[in-house]
């Protein structure tokens, strides 16, 4: 089991490197954020009391007070509590409420279209590579086309002939403004029709990547030795090029996730400000126009340690499907 | 020679009835459709009798691995059998034309009445599922009605027959060093009883010993279930030891076919006598291949092919 | 007189299995020492710590222990910088040993200018024909090729001419011809046995094949699981075997005139013996247990 | 492959260097290697992919000298396409295609650039720490993972957040996104170091006495060519793409002009609501092409470095030259 305990090793050792990189940041930059914040924050109306501009300075280092070293353990200890601050740009109220609203809708439309994508990739890659030779390879360039237009792009477009001149989907918004927020039929199925559209783009930007790696997969398993004793066993074809074919094949698709991965949340993110989607994404930017600096962060860190997460599930499951990382020699 | 063990009609060489033929090969030619064409067999007609191992001799590059995959049809494009006939005569009596055989029936065929063991043991099992569902799918492909009880008992079965351990197929290939899994492999063309087993180079990567014992087995289990064995190596002397006949292949044609016994007393083909020469006696006089002397300026190139 | 000493050589590798590590002893207080003009082959089964020998006297690998010591035609000890003149290596497979992206000159003119074996342009060329011609290739077609264009023979030959080059007086041949072409094999053992005379090079044969040891080598030793288990004049040590591993090594070689007894009642043979730590030394005429008396004492 | 040469010559007396070898020598250039490995095959994709950089690279290097200012501001806001502006005009009448040429060039230089420094941060992190092993090794290799699973869009855009406006240049933005898009190159590049140090050609030329950094010069880094091209082209494209990304955000560099922006003002100016596609589109499709273009180049670069697609490929030529003689009963592929 150590290679279970090797990767939860290392996302440790990353999310650290995440948080890390998460308090130099400011710290690093020109300009003096503080001041930027507190004069935002006078706009909104909030009251500047010496506690909250004393927190704002431990968060983005503008605390002369402090040893660096101190102001590193107070912000882990802050960020461990889920403490992230007051939200500018959503005053008053606290970072981790407005992610905490904002963190499902991303979480359901990526998760959901990074699914969809990569179990269409590889079915589409398996059929492909297993067909090598035939008319089905000169599909696999234009699938790099899909690959290389934008993501915010294909979004424009799609909105401009699927919502505003055809008028199947809407163009804006997570759900139907007029419907309360909860867990009824009529507002789930409000969510799908909205989230069609953002997640519609994810998918047609990203299967590319994942059929032309599976293809070139299968092209690559398909001469191995252990598929000429399938042939020679009289194995049904069917069975040859699951089992042995593409069971083998989509092994490095998978340990190849985390690269995939944040290709695809950095184009969510672009995507979710194109439909003005309820997500993290979209509240970024919005943090980001607002100097909204402490949002920024958490934003970040939640995304990061949503990307962690992920990974972490896929190599879990990698252990589990490829025996040789079971054994380490 | 003699041999006491084998029974009489398995050892054709040995028994006084007449040889009955398994697999007969009539001039068979493969050509690679590269550019240009690779003649890669030609014209090549053999006889495989029941029971008795035919060695197949020859460097790399010479077709015998070709010809062997175009019996069985698994040859990939650019490989095409142009001409000749592939016929295997059932024990139980008729006979099928291989190279006639529909995709479906050729399948059904395949490991029921001929089965393969491939050189590298390593790449020839699937890395990813466990040895048992190696075994377990030709079972439940060729033996549909078997219960799972039946097919575990099999697989067992055979297992033991190789001299592994049945509590080893729950292992994944790379838990198994190379002559378990070549055994692995052994058992799993057994799986069946076929009538006809090719072997290619199955015993090259291995080390001198676990090479013996592999041999050993082979020639047990055959004598114990009368199958008959294509065995492919380059390694001429292991052929003369262990083969009832052998056919010596060079460019794609057979240039000797024969007995061991004579291809060891009386090579005919200048071929035959190179390879034969190659591999020095272990306790035998040094000959042509004396270090020291005059012979010893023997060593211009003059030779094969980049492999 | 010694060109080449190799004393207690003994190497560990550590294995890691995430924080657990564990050692593997490869090679376990080997000694022997090379000769000019003799041939010196080290037999055994793949894992038996032969290689690890090669590569520990091509300086590729660092011994944990023990000492090599190269000892030039003056009786002087080689120092560091000039080891590699001295002490060159033939790898296993001529089809991973040549970078396919250089053409044939320039893996021959490397070592000679890397030694000072040459200058200029002109001279190196002229060099590296004549270290073509001498492994029998012929120079004007050959130079300017790339190394899949030749067969597996031919690029053996290159790698052979590229031993050669920096004046090596110690050659150590890893399976040379073990990745041939059967017809090849032969031509190439007896170029290196040639270049043996020709140079009075000490050769070091690292080999699975007994046969050819016996027939291409001077003296073996026979190593097992990282020990040598016997030592001796190369017809002591095939025809009388005393070591049950060597016995079983020898039966083990495919032996037409032995037909039939394969099938026969052949008694499976046991691996583990009594005397798996002992050396059978046909020079001392005796066993010798190298863990009481170190290889001094076996190092006749 | 069948033997060129009569085996039954090994034995033969021959002194050393006669003709005689010649003869053994099979015919040249019948595979591929050596330098010429290193260039890819010509195939239609290949053409098409080329035929678009270049193009594309043309547009956007000598375009500027045909068009005029493109900031130019006109009272015809929002004219479709016609005679005198082939690509119509903007919300404030500026000439489509002029900003178009423009933005092209300034999108080109960043993905340049960011593509080279990239590939040099890589290359660094890949293959030094492949060949040193060890614990630089270790220690390369886990910074480089960890880069790889931090998700690098949202970091820029935290970056750019912190950068003000007035500072944010074209070699910040493309610093930015060089630091944040090396590391899938590096651990590709590794794991190839990895291989080719084992490989028996490096150790021989250890063992001939070389130094190290020649080692990796001229024994492996020629070897690593293909797949340094490729991560290369990689970088390039994800350069283009996340540049245009930010910038469409508003978070690009103040004082460029590139697709991206094209993008940003014309999403806030109602291009999409108003249905001014020739506003929108021309950027997005330059991109798109592009990108199309590279990709179609890295797929002749991935059949150096993978020569079994290479032979998918060959295939399907000899197939389609095959299928001319079908009289002949293929017997072939029963699968």
């Amino acid at each position: 089991m150590t290679y279970f305990a090797r990767k939860i090793g290392f996302y440790l050792v990353a999310l650290w490197a995440a948080l890390t990189l998460n308090f130099f940041i400011p710290r690093m930059m020109p300009g003096n954020p503080v001041d930027t914040l507190m004069a935002k924050l006078q706009q909104r109306g909030g009251t500047v009391d010496p506690a909250a501009r004393k927190a704002y300075e431990l968060l983005l280092g503008a605390d002369r007070s402090e040893s660096l070293f101190q102001q590193y353990v107070s912000y882990l200890g802050n960020v461990l509590r889920g403490d992230f601050g007051v939200s500018v740009s959503a005053y008053p109220a606290r970072v981790s409420e407005v992610i905490g609203q904002s963190l499902p809708w991303t979480i359901v439309l990526v998760g959901m279209a990074t699914l969809i994508s990569f179990a269409l990739g590889l079915l589409l890659g398996t059929v492909v590579g297993w067909r090598r030779g035939s008319w089905l390879d000169s599909v696999v360039p234009a699938t790099t086309v899909l690959a290389a237009v934008p993501y915010f792009w294909l979004a424009l477009v799609l909105a401009a002939l699927l919502s505003s001149t055809l008028h199947w989907f809407p163009l804006l918004g997570g759900y139907d403004v007029a419907l309360q927020l909860g867990w009824n039929r009529e507002f789930i199925s409000s969510a799908v029709y909205h989230g069609t559209l953002p997640a519609l783009t994810i998918v047609i930007s990203s299967v590319g990547g994942w059929l032309l790696g599976m293809r070139n997969m299968m092209v690559s398993t398909i001469s191995e030795d252990y598929m000429l004793t399938a042939r020679a066993k009289g194995l049904r074809n069917r069975r040859i090029m699951v089992r042995y074919a593409a069971r083998n094949a989509a092994l490095p698709s998978i340990a190849g996730f985390a690269t995939s991965l944040g290709f695809v949340v950095s184009g969510s993110v672009v995507t979710e400000q194109v439909f003005s989607y309820p997500g993290v994404g979209t509240r970024l930017l919005q943090a980001v126009q607002n100097n909204d600096y402490a949002l920024m962060q958490g934003i970040f860190l939640v995304i990061t340690v949503a990307v962690l997460g992920a990974n972490l599930l896929v190599d879990l499951l990698y252990g589990v499907i490829d025996p040789r990382t079971r054994t380490s020699h | 020679m003699t041999n006491d063990i084998a029974p009489a009609a398995a050892r054709p060489a040995a028994g006084n009835t007449p040889p009955e033929a398994v697999l007969t090969v009539r001039d068979l030619n493969v050509v690679y459709r590269t550019d240009p064409p690779v003649h890669a067999v030609k014209d090549v007609s053999l006889t495989l009798n029941r029971g008795e191992i035919l060695g197949l001799a020859g460097e790399s590059g010479c077709g015998k691995s070709t010809l062997a995959y175009a019996v069985n049809r698994l040859h990939e494009w650019p490989a095409e059998v142009t001409s000749g006939s592939v016929t295997f005569h059932d024990r139980d009596g008729g006979d099928l034309d291989l190279l006639a055989l529909r995709d479906e029936e050729l399948r059904r065929f395949r490991w029921a009445k001929l089965s393969m063991v491939f050189q590298g043991a390593m790449s020839a099992l699937n890395p990813v599922i466990s040895v048992r569902a190696q075994l377990e799918d030709v079972l439940t492909t060729h033996r549909p009605g078997m219960s799972r009880q039946e097919r575990r008992e099999r697989c067992a079965e055979v297992l033991r027959l190789v001299g592994v351990e049945p509590r080893r197929m729950h292992s994944f290939p790379h838990e198994l060093s190379g002559g378990m899994r070549q055994r692995v492999m052994i058992a799993m063309a057994l799986l069946l009883d076929p009538q006809v087993m090719i072997m290619d180079e199955p015993t090259t990567a291995l080390d001198v010993l676990v090479q013996r014992g592999i041999l050993r087995e082979i020639l047990r289990l055959r004598d114990r279930l009368g199958f008959a064995v294509v065995f492919i190596t380059h390694d001429l002397p292991l052929l003369l030891e262990l083969s009832d006949r052998i056919a010596v292949m060079l460019r794609g044609e057979i240039v000797e076919y024969d007995t061991a016994e004579t291809i060891h007393r009386r090579p005919r083909h200048p071929y035959t006598r190179t390879l034969l020469d190659s591999f020095p006696s272990l306790t035998g006089d040094r000959g042509a291949f004396l270090r020291t002397g005059a012979a010893a300026r023997s060593d211009a190139p003059g030779e094969e092919d980049a492999r | 007189m010694t060109t080449l000493e190799v004393r207690d050589l003994v190497k560990d590798f550590t294995l890691r299995s995430g924080l657990r590590r564990s050692r593997l002893r490869a090679v376990h207080r080997v000694g022997f020492t090379l000769v000019p003009g003799r041939t010196v082959a080290l037999v055994g089964a793949s894992g038996s710590g032969k290689s690890t020998v090669a590569r520990m006297i091509a300086r590729l690998e660092k011994p944990t222990s023990g000492a090599i010591t190269a000892v030039d035609s003056a009786g002087r000890r080689v120092e560091d910088p000039r080891y590699r003149d001295h002490v060159q290596m033939v790898f296993q497979d001529p089809f991973a040993s040549l970078n396919p992206f250089h053409s044939v000159e320039h893996h021959i003119a490397r070592p000679l200018l890397l030694h000072g074996r040459s200058r200029g342009r002109d001279e190196t060329r002229e060099r590296v024909a004549q270290l073509l011609e001498r492994v029998s290739l012929p120079a004007a077609a050959v130079m300017d090729r790339r190394p899949h264009e030749l067969s597996g023979g031919q690029r053996q030959r290159v790698a052979i001419a590229r031993a050669l080059a920096p004046g090596a007086q110690v050659v150590v041949a890893d399976e040379p011809v073990s990745m041939l072409d059967v017809s090849s094999r032969l031509g190439v053992l007896n170029l290196l046995a040639r270049l043996q005379r020709e140079d009075d090079l000490a050769v070091l044969y690292i080999t699975h094949d007994l046969a050819t040891a016996r027939h291409f080598s001077d003296d073996i030793l026979v190593m097992n699981r990282g020990r040598v288990v016997e030592r001796g004049p190369a017809d002591d040590v095939i025809l009388g075997p005393r070591h049950p591993y060597t016995q079983l090594l020898a039966a083990a070689a495919p032996d037409p005139e032995l037909r039939g007894r394969l099938g026969s009642a052949e008694p499976e043979p046991e691996t583990a013996s009594d005397r798996d730590h002992l050396t059978y030394d046909h020079f001392a005429g005796r066993w010798i247990d190298v863990d009481a008396e170190g290889t001094d004492a076996a190092a006749a | 492959m069948t033997s060129v040469i009569p085996p039954d010559r090994a034995l033969e007396e021959s002194p050393p260097g006669t003709g005689d070898g010649t003869a053994a020598l099979p015919p040249t250039a019948r595979r591929r290697g050596g330098r010429r490995a290193l260039l890819p095959t010509w195939s239609p994709k290949l053409g098409i992919g080329l035929g678009l950089v270049v193009a594309i690279a043309l547009f956007g290097l000598i375009g500027p000298l045909f068009t005029g200012d493109p900031d130019t501001i006109r009272n015809i806001g929002l004219t479709p396409p016609s005679g005198e502006h082939l690509l119509g005009t903007t919300q404030t009448g500026q000439d489509v295609l002029a900003q178009l040429v423009h933005a092209t060039r300034g999108s080109l230089q960043i993905g340049l650039l960011v593509g080279v420094m990239a590939t040099a941060l890589s290359a660094l992190f890949g293959i030094i720490g492949g060949y040193a092993g060890g614990f630089a090794d270790e220690a390369f290799s886990l910074f480089s993972n960890v880069m790889l699973v931090i998700p690098g869009l949202p970091l820029v855009i935290v970056i750019s957040g912190f950068v003000p406006a007035d500072q944010r240049g074209s070699w910040t933005i493309a610093v930015v996104l060089a630091i944040t898009g090396w590391a899938a190159a590096a651990r590709v590049l590794r794991a190839q170091t990895l291989s080719l140090r084992g490989r028996d050609y490096v150790a021989a030329a250890r063992v001939a006495g070389e130094k190290p950094w020649r080692v990796i010069c001229v024994e492996i880094l020629p070897n690593l060519l293909p797949l340094l091209a490729s991560q290369f082209v990689f970088s390039v494209i994800a350069a283009i793409l996340n540049e245009a990304g930010l910038s469409f955000l508003g978070l690009g560099a103040s004082n460029s002009s590139t697709l991206g922006t094209m993008l940003y003002f014309a999403q806030n100016g109602f291009a999409l609501q108003r249905e001014a596609w020739w506003w929108f589109a021309p950027p997005g499709v330059v991109i798109a092409a592009f990108g199309c273009g590279l990709a179609l180049i890295n797929f002749s670069l991935d059949e150096i470095i993978n020569p079994r697609l290479r032979e998918a490929g060959r295939r399907r030529r000899a197939a389609a030259k095959a299928g001319r003689d079908t009289e002949r009963v293929t017997r072939s592929t029963a699968a």
